[in-house]
C-alpha cells in the first residue's frame, strides 16, 4: 500500500480507538450527570415504561409522565423513563427496568401478558399497570392476580356519563339557552381504536345522555388510529355536517385534538377527554377525566410509605380518579345541579353504567 | 451485483488465503469508515442538543457512548438482547441483499414479515393441540410459503407490467400491515383482551437458547442460572443457516450467476439467454420466503409470543433491513455484521434513555447516519482518503436499481426470454465508437 | 347494503371537501416530486421533509407568535434537508434511493430527538387559533350548494396548491426554464453541450422540492392538526411518491392521482356504518393505488436520466 | 515531418488561424490523450483531423469544446489566447461542435432542441414559439437544411437529426463548425448532400473542423488535413497535393494490410439456411420482410448496409433474442464434409440456439456481451453457465473448471490482463473483444455470428480478429459478418449481401466497386448518374 494509504489507515484505526477508550473511560463518569444530587436519602426508584408514542402523546403516556414528575420531585428518585418504540421490545424494556429500579410502572393494555411474564421472572420488585391487569397467558379471560403487581383500573364510563350528561342536558335546553345548537337533537364521539378504555367512556357518553334527554340521538366513529389528527378533524367534521352532531366527544389521544380544532371551526361544541383540554380552543365545553396522573402518583406514594397494595382500589368518581373538567362559559347554570344530582346516583351505586356501547 | 466474486490488484497470483484475506480487508474496510463517520457527527449532535456547559455535553455525549455499547453488548444479558433483535434483522437484511442483486429495491420486506408471521400465527392458534415436531415446522414451511406469495407479487408486477418496485412494495406493505390488524382484532382475538392474540400454546414456541443449552448440554456441563433473563431463541440458529444457503445460493449456484448478470447489466441477461421475468419472480419470491421467516421467527422465538395488531406498521425492522444489506453489501458476512450494529444500536435505545436521559431516538439519527456514509462512501473525492485497497473505481452500489428500471418496458416486451427493464451501465462516460482505446478512464476526472 | 351507503356518502359534499383536503395535503409533496424527479433526481425523501417542515413550522410558530413566519420555517427546512440530498445525490453521485430513505429516518430520529430537548421536556400543547392556519371561504363562492362547500371552503393553503400545480405546469411545459429542467432529466449530456447547467438546473429543483414538502408539512401541522405529534406524517410522503408515478411525473397527473387518494382516504371513515372493520378500509386507498398503477398506466415513463448521476467531464 | 508548402488560395483574412490548438496534453490515467498536440486551422477552411480509432481525435475536439480540461497546452481563437471551461465558454466564443452519438432530446421538439440554452426572451420569459420557428425556418432556408420545427426528434430519420445538429450550431452564430465522424451513420448520398451543405458554409465564412477515418470523404471535400497517431500530431498536409495511400501510411505509421491474405474459400454444404425471415422491432414496427439466404460450411457471408436497415434485428433473430415473426430458421452440422440433420432453431431462445452450435459476437460489447462489474471468470461463461462444464445438472457451478476454462480463453487468445479475476472493466477496448471472441469460439459453434467485431478496437486487435475470423471459415464453420465498415466487409467476405430496408436487395462479390455497393445500400438502380 502507498504511503498515504498507510496514513489514512492508521488515523481511521487511532480515531475508532479514541471513541472506544473515551465511551469506556467516560463509564464513571455517568453518576454525575444524570438526576439531581439530591440531599436527602433517595427513596425508592422508579421506572416508568410508556407505551409507543412517547410522553407527548397528548393521552395516557402524558399523563402518567405528570404523576411520575409529580413523584419523583417529591420523593427525590433519579428520573428513569422508557420510552417504547415497537410492541417486541415490552419484555425487554419491563426486564431492563425491573432489574435497574425498585417499582415498575407501565402504561397500556398492550403490555398485559409481558408484564405478566416479566412479574413472575421478578417477585421480589413491585409493579404496577395502567388500564389493564396482567393476564395468565393460559387464560386471557381473567387477570392473573400477582401479589407483586398492582392493576390500575378506571371507571370510565363514569366520566364518560357526567360528559353525556352535559351534553344532553344542553341539547334538552334547546337554542334560547343553548345557542350554537344546529336543531338535530344529535351528539357523537370520536373514538381512537374499540380498545376497553375508549369503548368504557363512549358508553357512559351515550348511557347518560339519553337518561337526560331521551330523544338524542349518538353518533358514533372510529379513527383507528391515535396520532394522524387530519383523520380525527375530517371524521368530526363529517359528524358535524352530516349528522348536524352539536357536541363532539373525542377519546382518540393526539389525533383527537383534531376533532376539537374541527368543532370550534365549524362553530359547535366540544368534549375533551383524559385532562381538562379546556385549553385547546374555545368549543371545549368541558372534558371527561381520568387522573391517571394522581393514580401513578398514589401507587407511588404508596410504594415510599412501604404500604404497596396489589389490589389498589378501583379509580372512580368516589376517589376521586375519574370526574369532570371545568365548565367553560357556555355551559348554562342550569346545568351543574343535574349533574351533581347524577354524581350522587353515581356514588351511591343506584345508577349501573354501562361498560359497552349499546 | 455488489461484489465481483472475487476482486484482487497485486499482479501475480497469490495463494488463496492472502487473496481471500484481501477481499475481506477491502470489503470490511468501507463499512467500517462509513461507522466510525456516522458515530462521530452522531456524537457531534448529542453535544450540539444536549444542555449545559461544553464540559457537561462532552460528558453526556460520552456516557451516552457509552451506554450505547454497554447497552449493546455491555453485559450477557444485553448480549442474549442483541441477539434476540439481529435474528430478524438477519432474515430481512438477506430478503433485501437478495432481491438487490437482482437490481430490485425491496422496500416491501416489513409487508413480507406481517405476512409470515401472521400466517404463523394462525396455524399456531389453530392447531395449538398438533406436538411441537408438527406443528413447529409446519408454522416455519407455511410462513415462508405466504411470505413467498406476497413478494412475487412485486416481482410479477415488476416483470410483467413494468410497475415500479419500490411503490408497489410500500403500497403491498400498508396493505398487509391492515389485513394482519383485521385479523388480530377480529376472529383471533384473545378473549378478554383487545388488539392481541392469545400467547401461542407452548408446543407452537421456540425454546431459548439457554434453555434448550440447559435441557441438552447442561446436564453435562452444568446449567446456566437464570436462565429465563436470556431470551435469545433457537431461531439464531435459524438465521445463520439461512445465511449459509444465501452464501450457497448467490455464489455458488447458477440462479445466483443469473441473478448478478440479471441486477448488474439486463442486456446481458437477454443476450445470455437468462429469463430475467422467472428470474426476478423467483428472487422476490425467495426475498419473500427470508422475511415470512422473520415475521415467523419472532413470534415462536420471542416471549409474550403473541400478535399486536398496532405492531405490524409500527414495527421498523422491515425498514432497517434496507440498511443491514447495504452496509453488508448484500453479502453473507457483510449481513451478519450489519445486523448486529443495528441490532444493538435499537438494543441501546432504551438502555441509553435510562440512564442518560438522552432520547432514545437517537439512534434513529445513527442509522441514518451511517446509511448517508453508505450511499456517499464511494464518491470520487473521498477516495483520496482512503488507503488503495479500498479505493474502487466504480460505485458499488451503483446497479441499476433506479426508478427509470421500467424506462426500457421495450426490452421487456418483445424479449424471447426476456430481460428485466434496467438501464444499461451509463454509457454517458464512456463512448465506444472512436474512443481512445485506451481502458475507459478508471475515475472520471472531475472538471 | 355497502353499494346503498357508498352511494349515499358519494353525493355528499362533505365526503368531497375532505377528500380534496388529503389530495391538496398529498399534492405538495407530490409535485415536489415531479419537479426533482423531472431534473433527474430521484427523490423519495418527501416524507421526511414534510416530517421536519411540520416540526419546525410549530416551533417557529410558537417561538415567533408569528403563523407566517411559522410557514416559512416550515419551507426552509424542508429545503435545507433537501439541499443535504442534493449535495449527496448531485455532487456526491451517491445512491439517491439510499439517500432518500437515510433522509427520511434522519427527519424521523431528529424530530423526536429535538421535541423533548427544545421543550424541556413538557412537549407541544395545542396551538391557539392565532397560530393557525384558518380556514377561508370565498365571498359569495362558498354559497353555491354542492360546489360551494367543496371547493370555496377550504384552509387557506388549499387555494395556494391549486395556484402552486398551475403555476408548475406552466413552468415546467410553457417557460425556457421548463423547457432547461425537461432537458436536463431527459439528456444531460445534450443539455450540458447545449450550455445549460445541469448541476444548478438540479440543485434548483431538488430544494424546490424540499420548499414543497416542508410547506406540505406546515399545511398538516399549523393546518389542519394545529399541533406537532412524534411522526404525525404516518406515510402519506410515500403515497405522494405513487401519486407522483401514478400521475406521469406531470402537475396535473399527480393532483388527479392525490384526488384518487384522498377520496380513499375520506370514505374510509365514512364507511364505518356499514360493518366492515376499519383496518379493511384503510386498505382502500393502497388498493386503489395497485390497481391503478398495474391496471391502466402500467407504464410510467420516468424522464430518461431519472436517477443516473452526470459526470459533465465524460469524455 | 516537414512543413508541407502551405498554399491557400482564399483571401488572408485578418487573422490567420481561426482556431489554434498548442502543445495540448491530456492523460488518462494508463493512457496519454493528446501528447503535446498542436493544431491551427486557417479560417474559412475545411480541415480534416484523421487519425484512426483511438488516435484522440475526440478528446482533442473535447478539449477545444470545453467538454475535457486538459492538463497543460493553450487554445486560441482568431489569434487571441481564451479559456474554455466548458461548452458554454466555447459557444460564446462561437465553436459549434456535432457529436458522434447525436446531442439530441428525443421526447422534445427540433425547434425545442436547436433553442435549448439560447431561448428568445431570454431565461425568464415563456417559450416563444412563433419566434423560435420563424427563426429557424429562416436559418434553414439561409443554409439549405430544410426542417419541421415542430417535429419530435425522436421520429426524425438519422440524416435529418444530423441537420438538426447542425442547425443547432448555426442558430448560435457559431463560426467554427467541428463535426465528429459525421457520415458513420448516412448513406453515401446524403454524405454528398452534406459535403454540399459544408462547402456552402464555408463560402459564407464559417470554418469547418471534420474528424473521420474514412480516407476518400477527406479527399473529396478537405482542403488541409492533420494526422494524428498515438494522441500525436504526425504530419499536417494539403489535401490535393496527397493521396490515400500516403494519408493511411501516415495515421498507420506503416503500410497497413489493406487486404486480408486469404485462400479462396472452398464452401461446403449449407450450414444455415434461412426462409422469408421477418421480425418487428422494438416499436413493434415490421422491420425485417421477409429475409432468405444460406451460409455454407467454410464461408464467410458478409452482410453490407447502411446502420438501421434492419442488420440488428436479424442479428438478435438468428442469435435467438429476439422472436421471428415468420419464416424459418434452419441449422446443419456438416462434419467433414457430410452434412447432418437440418434442426430448425426459430424462436428456440439465446441459449439453446448456443447449445445448438451458434456463437454470437455481439454489436455493442459493454452494453450486452459482457458484465463489465464482474470479473473475467464470470464473464467467461456468460451464455453457457448452466452447461455440464460448468456446472452439476445446471444448479451448482463448477469453479474448478470455469477458472480453467477461463485461463486457458485468456491464454489461447492473448488476451492482456493482470489476472484472470480481474474486473472486466480493467481491460482495454480491444482485450475485451478478444475474450469475447475466445468465449464464443471456445465451445467451437458451427455457426459464428460477428457484428461490428472490430468496432472501437486498436488496430493490432483488428488483425488479429480478422485472422481468427478467417481461421473460423478455414475450419469449416459458417461465419456471418455484419460490419458498417466497408473495406473491412469488402477485405474479409467471400460473398456480400446487401440490406436496404428489411430485406436482402442482392447478393454480390467482394471485388463490387464502392460506387456499386453504394447504390445497393441505398436501394437506387445500379447505373446511376453521377
Amino acid at each position: 500500500m502507498r504511503r498515504s494509504g498507510k496514513l489514512s489507515l492508521l488515523v481511521s484505526l487511532f480515531v475508532l480507538c479514541g471513541v472506544l477508550l473515551t465511551a469506556c473511560g467516560g463509564g464513571s463518569t455517568t453518576g454525575t450527570t444524570s438526576g439531581g444530587s439530591s440531599s436527602t436519602p433517595a427513596g425508592k426508584t422508579v421506572t416508568l415504561v410508556t407505551d409507543i408514542g412517547g410522553i407527548n402523546d397528548q393521552s395516557f403516556n402524558q399523563s402518567a409522565y405528570t404523576g411520575y414528575q409529580k413523584a419523583m420531585s417529591q420523593y427525590n428518585f433519579k428520573r428513569s423513563v422508557i420510552e417504547t418504540q415497537s410492541e417486541s421490545d415490552y419484555v425487554s424494556n419491563l426486564t431492563r427496568a425491573a432489574q435497574s429500579s425498585d417499582m415498575v410502572v407501565g402504561v397500556g393494555f398492550l403490555m398485559a401478558s409481558a408484564m405478566d411474564q416479566v412479574a413472575r421472572a421478578y417477585p421480589t420488585k413491585y409493579f404496577a399497570l395502567v388500564d389493564s391487569c396482567p393476564t395468565d397467558p393460559k387464560d386471557t379471560n381473567k387477570c392473573d392476580n400477582l401479589s407483586n403487581v398492582a392493576p390500575l383500573s378506571y371507571k370510565e364510563q363514569q366520566a364518560g356519563c357526567l360528559a353525556g350528561v352535559v351534553a344532553g342536558k344542553m341539547e334538552s335546553l334547546g337554542k334560547a339557552r343553548v345557542s350554537k345548537l344546529q336543531g338535530n337533537n344529535t351528539i357523537s364521539a370520536v373514538g381512537g381504536m374499540e380498545i376497553p378504555a375508549v369503548v368504557h367512556y363512549i358508553a357512559g357518553y351515550q348511557y347518560c345522555a339519553r337518561q337526560v334527554d331521551p330523544s338524542v340521538s349518538v353518533k358514533i366513529n372510529y379513527s383507528n388510529n391515535f396520532q394522524d389528527t387530519a383523520k380525527c378533524q375530517d371524521i368530526a367534521n363529517n359528524q358535524i355536517t352530516q349528522s348536524k352532531s352539536d357536541f363532539v366527544f373525542q377519546v382518540a389521544g393526539g389525533c383527537g385534538v383534531g376533532a376539537l380544532q374541527a368543532a370550534q371551526a365549524k362553530g359547535v361544541y366540544s368534549i375533551g377527554v383524559d385532562s381538562d383540554q379546556a385549553h385547546v380552543n374555545s368549543s371545549v365545553v368541558t372534558s371527561a377525566v381520568k387522573r391517571v396522573d394522581t393514580s401513578v402518583y398514589d401507587i407511588i406514594k404508596a410504594l415510599q410509605g412501604g404500604k404497596f397494595t396489589a389490589k389498589p382500589p378501583v379509580f372512580d368518581l368516589s376517589n376521586d380518579g375519574v370526574g369532570l373538567g371545568s365548565f367553560s362559559s357556555a355551559v348554562p347554570a342550569e346545568v351543574q345541579p343535574v349533574v351533581n344530582e347524577y354524581v350522587k346516583k353515581i356514588k351511591d351505586g343506584s345508577l349501573n353504567i354501562p361498560e359497552t356501547v349499546q | 451485483m455488489a461484489m465481483p466474486t472475487v476482486q484482487r490488484r497485486t499482479s501475480t497470483p497469490a495463494s488463496r488465503l492472502t487473496r481471500w484475506m484481501h477481499t475481506l480487508k477491502s470489503s470490511l474496510g468501507r463499512p467500517l469508515i462509513a461507522v466510525l463517520v456516522a458515530f462521530i457527527l452522531g456524537m457531534i449532535i448529542v453535544m450540539i442538543a444536549s444542555p449545559g456547559a461544553l464540559g457537561d455535553r462532552f460528558n453526556t455525549a460520552v456516557s451516552a457512548y457509552y451506554n450505547l455499547v454497554m447497552g449493546s453488548f455491555g453485559n450477557i444479558q444485553s448480549i442474549s438482547y442483541t441477539l434476540a433483535k439481529t435474528t430478524p434483522l438477519i432474515f430481512t437484511g438477506l430478503a433485501v441483499a437478495l432481491a438487490y442483486r437482482a437490481g430490485l429495491f425491496n422496500i416491501g420486506a416489513a409487508g413480507q414479515l406481517a405476512v409470515g408471521a401472521m400466517v404463523a400465527g394462525i396455524i399456531g392458534l389453530k392447531l395449538g393441540s398438533l406436538p411441537g415436531v408438527i406443528l413447529v415446522p409446519m408454522m416455519l414451511v407455511a410462513s415462508m410459503l405466504a411470505g413467498a406469495f406476497w413478494g412475487s407479487i412485486v416481482g410479477i408486477l415488476k416483470a410483467w407490467r413494468g410497475a415500479h418496485e419500490v411503490v408497489t412494495s410500500i403500497m403491498l406493505n400498508w396493505i398487509a400491515f391492515y389485513v394482519c390488524a383485521a385479523l388480530v382484532e377480529g376472529p383471533f382475538q384473545a378473549p378478554g383482551l383487545s388488539q392481541q392474540t392469545t400467547p401461542l400454546s407452548a408446543s407452537a414456541t421456540l425454546p431459548s437458547l439457554a434453555n434448550l443449552y440447559n435441557q441438552t448440554l447442561g446436564t453435562i456441563f452444568g446449567q446456566i442460572p437464570l436462565a429465563a433473563q436470556y431470551t435469545v431463541d433457537v431461531s439464531l440458529l435459524l438465521a445463520f443457516v439461512a445465511l449459509v444457503v444465501y452464501w450457497f445460493l448467490t455464489s455458488r449456484t447458477t440462479f445466483g450467476y443469473s441473478l448478478r448478470v440479471i441486477g448488474q447489466n439486463p442486456k446481458a441477461a437477454r443476450y445470455a439467454g437468462i429469463s430475467v421475468k422467472r428470474n426476478l419472480v423467483l428472487a422476490m419470491a425467495l426475498a419473500g420466503a427470508f422475511a415470512g421467516l422473520a415475521g415467523a421467527t419472532r413470534l415462536m422465538g420471542q416471549s409474550p409470543y403473541q400478535l399486536i395488531s398496532s405492531g405490524f406498521s409500527s414495527d421498523s425492522t422491515g425498514f432497517d433491513a434496507i440498511g443491514v444489506a447495504l452496509l453488508g453489501r448484500t453479502t453473507a458476512i457483510g449481513v451478519i455484521l450489519s445486523a448486529l450494529l443495528f441490532g444493538g444500536l435499537q438494543q441501546a435505545g432504551p438502555f441509553l434513555q435510562l440512564n442518560v436521559g438522552v432520547p432514545g431516538d437517537l439512534i434513529y439519527i445513527l442509522q441514518a447516519l451511517v446509511l448517508f456514509a453508505v450511499a456517499v462512501e464511494y464518491v470520487p473525492s473521498f477516495q483520496r482518503f482512503l488507503p488503495p485497497f479500498m479505493r474502487r473505481t466504480k460505485p458499488v452500489l451503483a446497479p441499476p436499481l433506479v426508478p427509470n428500471l421500467i424506462k426500457s418496458e421495450a426490452l421487456l416486451e418483445h424479449a424471447s426470454g426476456s430481460s428485466t427493464a434496467g438501464p444499461p451501465e451509463a454509457t454517458l462516460t464512456d463512448n465506444s465508437v472512436g474512443a481512445t482505446d485506451a481502458p475507459t478512464p478508471a475515475t472520471s476526472q472531475e472538471d | 347494503m355497502f353499494l346503498q351507503v357508498l352511494g349515499h356518502v358519494l353525493i355528499t359534499s362533505d365526503l368531497w371537501q375532505a377528500a380534496l383536503q388529503f389530495a391538496a395535503l398529498l399534492l405538495l409533496p407530490a409535485l415536489g416530486g415531479v419537479i426533482s424527479e423531472r431534473s433527474g433526481v430521484v427523490n423519495i425523501a418527501m416524507e421526511g421533509m414534510m416530517l421536519i417542515g411540520a416540526y419546525a413550522g410549530v416551533m417557529v410558530a410558537v417561538a415567533t407568535h408569528n403563523i407566517l413566519l411559522g410557514v416559512l420555517g416550515a419551507m426552509i427546512a424542508g429545503g435545507l434537508l433537501a439541499l443535504v440530498h442534493a449535495i449527496v445525490s448531485i455532487n456526491f453521485m451517491a445512491n439517491q434511493t439510499v439517500s432518500g430513505i437515510a433522509i427520511n429516518i434522519a427527519a424521523l430520529g431528529l424530530t423526536n430527538f429535538l421535541l423533548p430537548i427544545q421543550t424541556n421536556g413538557q412537549g407541544i400543547t395545542a396551538l391557539d387559533s392565532s397560530l393557525r392556519l384558518p380556514q377561508a371561504a370565498l365571498g359569495p363562492l362558498a354559497h353555491i350548494p354542492f360546489i360551494g362547500p367543496v371547493l370555496f371552503q377550504q384552509n387557506i393553503l388549499f387555494y395556494v396548491v391549486v395556484l402552486i400545480v398551475i403555476l408548475l405546469h406552466f413552468l415546467l411545459f410553457r417557460t425556457n426554464i421548463g423547457l432547461r429542467i425537461r432537458a436536463v432529466g431527459e439528456h444531460p449530456q445534450a443539455a450540458d453541450t447545449a450550455g445549460v447547467n445541469v448541476r444548478l438546473v438540479r440543485y434548483l429543483c431538488v430544494v424546490s422540492s424540499g420548499l414543497l414538502s416542508g410547506l406540505a408539512g406546515a399545511f398538516l401541522s399549523l393546518g389542519i392538526a394545529g399541533i406537532f405529534n412524534q411522526d404525525m406524517t404516518a406515510g402519506q410522503g410515500y403515497i405522494a411518491l405513487a401519486a407522483m408515478i401514478f400521475g406521469k411525473y406531470t402537475p396535473f397527473g399527480a393532483a388527479g392521482a392525490c384526488i384518487v387518494f384522498g377520496l380513499g382516504e375520506a370514505l374510509s371513515p365514512r364507511l364505518q356504518d356499514t360493518g366492515i372493520s376499519a383496518n379493511l378500509l384503510s386498505t382502500l386507498p393502497y388498493l386503489l393505488t395497485l390497481v391503478a398503477l398495474v391496471g391502466l398506466v402500467g407504464r410510467t415513463m420516468a424522464p430518461a436520466a431519472d436517477g443516473v448521476p452526470y459526470e459533465p467531464a465524460a469524455e | 515531418m516537414q512543413e508541407s508548402t502551405v498554399v491557400t488560395q482564399r483571401p488572408a483574412s485578418s487573422s490567420l488561424y481561426a482556431v489554434e490548438m498548442r502543445e495540448i496534453y491530456k492523460a488518462w490515467p494508463g493512457v496519454v490523450a493528446s501528447d503535446h498536440v498542436n493544431l491551427r486551422v486557417r479560417k474559412g477552411e475545411i480541415h480534416a483531423l484523421v487519425g484512426e480509432n483511438g488516435a484522440g481525435k475526440s478528446t482533442l475536439m473535447n478539449i477545444l469544446y470545453g467538454l475535457v480540461t486538459p492538463d497543460s497546452g493553450e487554445v486560441l481563437i482568431n489569434d487571441r489566447v481564451v479559456h474554455i471551461a466548458g461548452p458554454r465558454d466555447a459557444i460564446r466564443l462561437g465553436i459549434g461542435m456535432v457529436h458522434q452519438h447525436f446531442m439530441l432530446i428525443p421526447p422534445l421538439t427540433v425547434a425545442e432542441n436547436i433553442v435549448l440554452g439560447n431561448e428568445p426572451g431570454g431565461l425568464v420569459s415563456g417559450y416563444q414559439r412563433r419566434r423560435a420557428n420563424e427563426e429557424i425556418k429562416a436559418l434553414s432556408e439561409r443554409y439549405g437544411l430544410p426542417i419541421d420545427p415542430n417535429v419530435l426528434v425522436e421520429k426524425l430519420s438519422v440524416g435529418q437529426q444530423q441537420r438538426v445538429e447542425i442547425l443547432k450550431m448555426l442558430y448560435r452564430g457559431a463560426d467554427i463548425l467541428v463535426m465528429d465522424e459525421p457520415t458513420g451513420v448516412l448513406t453515401p448520398q446524403e454524405t454528398d448532400d452534406l459535403f454540399a451543405v459544408l462547402r456552402d458554409l464555408v463560402k459564407q465564412g464559417k470554418t469547418v473542423i471534420f474528424i473521420t477515418h474514412k480516407l476518400r470523404e477527406v479527399l473529396a471535400v478537405t482542403d488541409t488535413i492533420t494526422v494524428l497517431r498515438r494522441g500525436k500530431n504526425v504530419g499536417e498536409l494539403i489535401t490535393r497535393e496527397t493521396n490515400q495511400r500516403e494519408i493511411a501510411r501516415a495515421m498507420v505509421g506503416r503500410d497497413v494490410l489493406l487486404r486480408v491474405e486469404k485462400e479462396p474459400a472452398r464452401p461446403g454444404a449449407v450450414v444455415v439456411q434461412v426462409k422469408n425471415l421477418q421480425a418487428q422491432s422494438d416499436r413493434d414496427l415490421a422491420v425485417l420482410h421477409g429475409i432468405n439466404f444460406e451460409v455454407h460450411a467454410g464461408e464467410i457471408l458478409g452482410i453490407a448496409g447502411v446502420e438501421g436497415n434492419g442488420q440488428t434485428e436479424l442479428v438478435e433473430v438468428l442469435a435467438g433474442m429476439r422472436k421471428a415473426t415468420g419464416g424459418q430458421i434452419t441449422l446443419t452440422e456438416v462434419k467433414d464434409g457430410v452434412a447432418g440433420p437440418a434442426k430448425d432453431i426459430t424462436n428456440i431462445g439465446a441459449s439453446n440456439a448456443r447449445i445448438a452450435g451458434v456463437a454470437h459476437i455481439p454489436e455493442d460489447r459493454r452494453e450486452s456481451g459482457l458484465v463489465i462489474t464482474e470479473s473475467i471468470v464470470d464473464n467467461s461463461i456468460l451464455g453457457r453457465h448452466h452447461w455440464r462444464e460448468f456446472s452439476r445438472n445446471s444448479i451448482i457451478l463448477r469453479l474448478k473448471q470455469i477458472a480453467s476454462w477461463a485461463n486457458k480463453l485468456i491464454t489461447e487468445f492473448d488476451v492482456r490482463t493482470p489476472s484472470a479475476v480481474a474486473a472486466m472493466r480493467t481491460l482495454s477496448g480491444g482485450n475485451q473483444q478478444k475474450l469475447i471472441i475466445a468465449r464464443e469460439l471456445g465451445s467451437n459453434p458451427i455457426f459464428l455470428i460477428a457484428a461490428q467485431p472490430t468496432r472501437g478496437v486498436d488496430i493490432g486487435a483488428i488483425e488479429f480478429i480478422h485472422r481468427q475470423l478467417i481461421a473460423q471459415r478455414d475450419a469449416g464453420k459458417a461465419v456471418l459478418l455484419i460490419s458498417a465498415e466497408l473495406d473491412e466487409i469488402r477485405s474479409l467476405s467471400d460473398r456480400i449481401a446487401v440490406m436496404y430496408e428489411g430485406q436482402i436487395v442482392d447478393i454480390v462479390s467482394p471485388e463490387a466497386t464502392e460506387e456499386e455497393l453504394g447504390c445497393l445500400m441505398t436501394g437506387s438502380s445500379i447505373v446511376n448518374e453521377v
